[in-house]
């Protein structure tokens, strides 16, 4: 009985980590511009990682091989954010604009990337 | 040949097709940094070779678990993994001629350096293609 | 098709495309970035192909020394390939024709994975059915590394040993210092700065547990040298390159890279002074498993020291070449 | 049940190569390529698992402690223009 329960429950976590990690990188190739492709990727990959690694340490049991998930977890909490911050920081001052829509931004054509490579 | 074969065949082939497109990097980029990473995925093909042929079907990794089991061939691993190291060190060294060579012709593209050669060897570069004639 | 057969197609699919893309991409920085991708997908194929020691290497060099010496050329020369001016034909009808013959050559190889193929019936048996008795360590790939072929590890360190010293001739000479320059480094990055902190400790802790655990797990010199050299540099990447001389000084650290060659060596030698041959460690314990254990632990160890050791001075041999980037090729 | 998410995550990989070759700015191809490491560090743990010899994690371990150094020195290499401490006149981007 608690074999089907804790199965479930690992089940369950690997599907939504999946989920959240296929939508992801769905964010990441189909999002307009630098910003929202970050936006989509930083945040559900940290949230996605954490919850396939929590999958499986539920499915591994008490063992030393739970420790080390769990310190993956712990490491992949603190440098997925940090890497993404400071992307984004480094693509700020590089003077990358983020893409704003029309009405709210008098010049058009804030969109075009230009920290961008030829 | 049937399925059987194609797929037993399939890692050596990838491999091929690998070793290939780091061949042709190699060959036909000017560029010396790209040759040196055309380089690189010509060795990491060579180390997905040895690894390939190591590989036991059902075998695990040569780790001993004290419970019968297949493992896979050791051999290669040992081979490879200090092979891995040896070749970033390699790599380091082929890069630091690079700089060097920035340094000393303020180029990396190949036909660039061998046109400040000629030139500094025959005059002009006419007089060099006249000579290798 | 089983599970197994699809990850494998995959992976090999994946660095098919990566290394396909590298072939095309023309921004140089796009190139680094996929190599490392490419060194990423390979490091996932060799546990796959039950390679865990060679994939532990692999990881430890792609995920960081190889793309920052890359980055570290790009910086010294140019970002940009230039388009190629000579005809693609001849070198694409070599590279054909080359591949054919090779193909035509695998047709005769054994089967993948088949455990009666000539590599799997000659000497590999024998390693995995004396290491446990003679040895005495669960590892095979350590024991065949820092044991039954410890003169060919002795050659690769050695190896390593000579490259470091030609990139240190290449380029410790040439550190110039032009005037007008103003030292920089990231100090308004707090966040980084904080998280830096903190990764370094367990960095260099996990480089120990790799270094001494690798009788009975992945692990071993090569990779915990790399490990230990990481964590060197990504401090000198976030708290400057000065900061980091302080901590680990040059001078040291080129004393290093000879003292484990000389480690390695020296501990053949004494096994020399003991009447046995070279590299025969039994004699250095009460009993042959007690030799061999302290044996493989002092080899170890010295191959790490020299990896280690190798690899921060050659970053610091980069990262102290002082022209930057010129703006034509930036 | 790791079938499947051995299966998302290859898709996902897939998708961040596309973007990693793409671009089109270069921020997008560090993010794509730190989120591809992020896939490779679960990608290994799942195998072991799909395996039955789930003690390799040390290698996932590995990738999650270093994978941040690479994209450091993308960063600074991309803001000083250098990976040493000194910046010229011309390397002076803020």
């Amino acid at each position: 009985m608690s074999a089907l329960v804790t199965d479930a429950v690992s089940w369950a976590l690997l599907a939504s980590g999946s989920l959240l990690v296929v939508v992801g990188a769905l964010g990441l190739i189909r999002m307009p511009d630098f910003y929202t492709r970050m936006h989509a990727a930083g945040i559900t990959d940290t949230l996605g990682a954490d919850l396939i690694l929590l999958g499986l340490m539920v499915q591994a049991g008490f063992s030393l091989v739970t420790v080390k998930l769990l310190l993956i977890a712990a490491f992949l909490f603190f440098t997925s954010p940090t890497s993404t911050h400071a992307i984004a920081n480094a693509a700020l001052t590089a003077g990358l604009k983020p893409r704003v829509a029309e009405r709210s931004s008098a010049g058009k054509g804030s969109a075009a990337p230009e920290g961008g490579e030829p | 040949m049937g399925v059987s074969d194609i797929l037993g065949l399939f890692n050596y082939w990838m491999v091929i097709i690998l070793m290939m497109i780091g061949f042709y990097t190699v060959v036909s980029r000017g560029n010396l940094v790209k040759k040196i990473v055309g380089l690189n995925i010509f060795q990491t093909s060579v180390f997905l070779l040895y690894i390939s042929m190591g590989k036991v079907s059902g075998g695990t990794a040569p780790i001993l678990t004290g419970k019968p089991e297949v493992y896979s061939n050791p051999l290669p691993h040992v081979l490879i993994l200090t092979a891995i190291v040896v070749g970033v060190a390699t790599t380091a060294l082929g890069l630091a001629l690079v700089v060097r060579i920035k340094n000393a012709y303020d180029t990396i593209e190949e036909d660039e350096i061998q046109a400040a050669d000629d030139e500094t060897e025959f005059g002009d570069p006419q007089a060099a293609e006249d000579h290798r004639r | 098709m089983s599970i197994e057969a699809i990850i494998n197609i995959a992976l090999f699919v994946f660095l098919g495309l990566t290394a396909f893309a590298i072939l095309k991409l023309r921004a140089l920085f796009a190139v680094v970035m996929l190599s490392a991708v490419f060194s990423l997908v390979s490091a996932a194929l060799l546990v796959h192909l039950d390679a865990v020691d060679v994939a532990f290497t692999e990881a430890a060099v792609g995920a960081g020394i190889s793309t920052v010496l890359m980055l570290a050329t790009l910086a010294l020369t140019s970002r940009h390939e230039k388009a190629p001016t000579r005809s693609q034909a001849l070198p694409l009808i070599v590279v054909f024709l080359t591949g054919f013959a090779l193909v035509y050559g695998t047709l005769d190889m054994p089967r993948f994975g088949d455990p009666q193929a000539p590599i799997q019936v000659h000497v590999a048996p024998k390693y995995i059915a004396d290491t446990q008795s003679e040895i005495g360590i669960p590892n095979i790939v350590t024991a065949v590394l820092a044991s039954y072929r410890g003169f060919d590890t002795l050659g690769e360190v050695t190896v390593i040993f000579t490259a470091g010293i030609g990139v240190l001739l290449l380029l410790a000479a040439f550190i110039r210092e032009p005037e007008g320059l103003r030292v920089q480094t990231m100090d308004h990055h707090l966040v980084l700065r904080v998280v830096t902190k903190v990764l370094i400790g367990p960095i260099l802790l996990f480089a120990l547990y790799v270094q001494f655990h690798a009788d009975y797990g992945p692990g071993g010199g090569f990779q915990a040298g790399i490990i230990f050299a990481s964590a060197f540099i990504i401090y000198a990447l976030v708290f400057g390159l000065e900061n980091a001389r302080k901590a680990v000084p040059g001078r040291a650290v080129r004393l290093l890279v000879a003292c484990g060659v000389l480690l390695y060596g020296g501990v053949g030698f004494v096994s020399f002074l003991f009447g046995k041959n070279y590299l025969n460690y039994s004699v250095l314990g009460a009993d042959q498993v007690a030799g061999q254990h302290l044996g493989i632990l002092l080899v170890e160890f010295g191959v790490g020291l020299t990896v280690a050791a190798v690899m921060v001075s050659t970053f610091y041999a980069f990262a102290g070449q002082n022209p930057p980037i010129g703006d034509e090729d930036w | 049940m790791f079938t499947a998410t051995m299966a998302a995550l290859l898709a996902a990989m897939i998708l961040a190569l596309g973007r990693l070759y793409l671009g089109p700015t270069l921020y997008d191809r560090v993010l794509s390529a730190n989120s591809f490491g992020t896939k490779t560090v679960l990608l290994i743990g799942v195998m072991g698992f799909l395996t039955g010899r789930p003690d390799f994690l040390d290698i996932s371990l590995l990738y999650a402690l270093i994978n941040f150094i690479g994209t450091i020195a993308v960063l600074k290499f991309f803001r000083y223009r250098t990976l040493g401490d000194r910046v010229g006149p011309s390397g002076d981007r803020q």
